[in-house]
């Protein structure tokens, strides 16, 4: 198991509880693998998982990105910001 | 080149100022403001919250991208934060160009990506006290 | 409303809050500004004349018919005249509406007809001293 | 004959070299016809009073427009403004 931090806003903020938390994940798990792991524990985040965007470590990342011991992925819900 | 999140009201003469130069005869100026009525909804106010360093990259990249489709010679894009009344800016964005078809255009799809892609979110509330994070 | 010709310089910080209300959610500011270089061709300074009462009527025609083809809230539009320098404004056109793709489409128009009907005409001063009425 | 005023502008003024002048012209002349009028007096008008367009007593009006004593006519060459 690695450990990974996952960054909430908005509304998944609200079904969360938390803006920023500590998790375990296994070894070489995508962002894909990370979102079902999230639904498991969190499963009003689904409309939102569903139509979200992911960044790790700043950056955009798409799906099948594998992720390492101590990233940082955001959980981006689907945006309303101008 | 500016682009800025800020808890502050936006200057928009500033901006308009920044982008005026003597090789351009075009500059647009959008501003984006909170609307009282949508519909059959009353706003009280907004409340918009960003992951800030992803959304100033993306605006960085939605600004350079912008520079390489059309011929823009200064460019600044400002996004207000935190909670907001009717009628205030909440997002400016300002540019200039030689000539004023590019400059309209420019500035119009620049706004349309950057509501469907800058992680920044709002929360409306209404006169009853209800508030709700819109996710389109 | 406003349409006005002035020779005093163009106070667009003003226009744009004229134009913010709390029902639109979108205001858009064109400023047409005098370029130094066009072409080959170096520009040192523009003079602009007008059949003033008619110039005005037509804006006011053209404001009038742009209102009942968008949903345009409030509009201002300002044509400099007499001798101005590279950067200064010559025209500024702003306006709001509830919707941004009807802000901008609605200034461009404004803007493309203004060049085409509306009495006025400018004169380029090159920087060795020959000036040329431009009837395009 | 009847007595109008013919206003210039920009270019067609420098030609002219006169804001303002008083014509004589046949009763019951149109736009059309002052038109001529004028060419045959400023033949260098030729260019600019091909694409020119005409007001009225501060209206637009088209060519077929008959005139009247007093009326004041404003020659509008191909405008610029912008």
């Amino acid at each position: 198991m690695i450990k990974i931090f996952v960054l909430f806003f908005a509304g998944a903020r609200d079904i969360v509880g938390h803006s920023r938390l500590e998790i375990e994940i296994p070894k070489a798990s995508s962002i894909g693998q990370l979102r079902e792991i999230l639904l498991a524990r969190f499963p009003r985040l689904e409309n939102l998982a569903s139509r979200a965007a992911f960044a790790v470590n700043e950056s955009f990342a798409l799906p099948d990105k594998v992720l390492f011991e101590n990233d940082e992925v955001a959980f981006l819900p689907p945006v309303s910001g101008g | 080149m500016r682009i800025k999140l800020t808890r502050d009201p936006i200057d928009h003469q500033e901006m308009v100022e920044n982008c005026r130069t003597k090789s351009t005869g075009a500059i647009v100026l959008f501003l984006g403001t909170v609307r009282e009525i949508t519909g059959n909804n009353q706003t009280l106010s907004l409340e918009y919250d960003a992951f800030a360093p992803l959304a100033e990259k993306s605006l960085t990249e939605i600004a350079e991208e912008a520079k390489s489709s059309w011929p823009i010679r200064e460019i600044e894009i400002i996004h207000r934060l935190g909670t907001i009344q009717p009628g205030e800016t909440s997002i400016a964005i300002c540019l200039s160009c030689p000539h004023r078809a590019d400059a309209f255009s420019a500035c119009q799809q620049i706004m349309d990506k950057i509501k469907k892609v800058v992680p920044i979110w709002k929360k409306e509330t209404s006169p009853h006290g209800v508030s709700n994070w819109i996710h389109p």
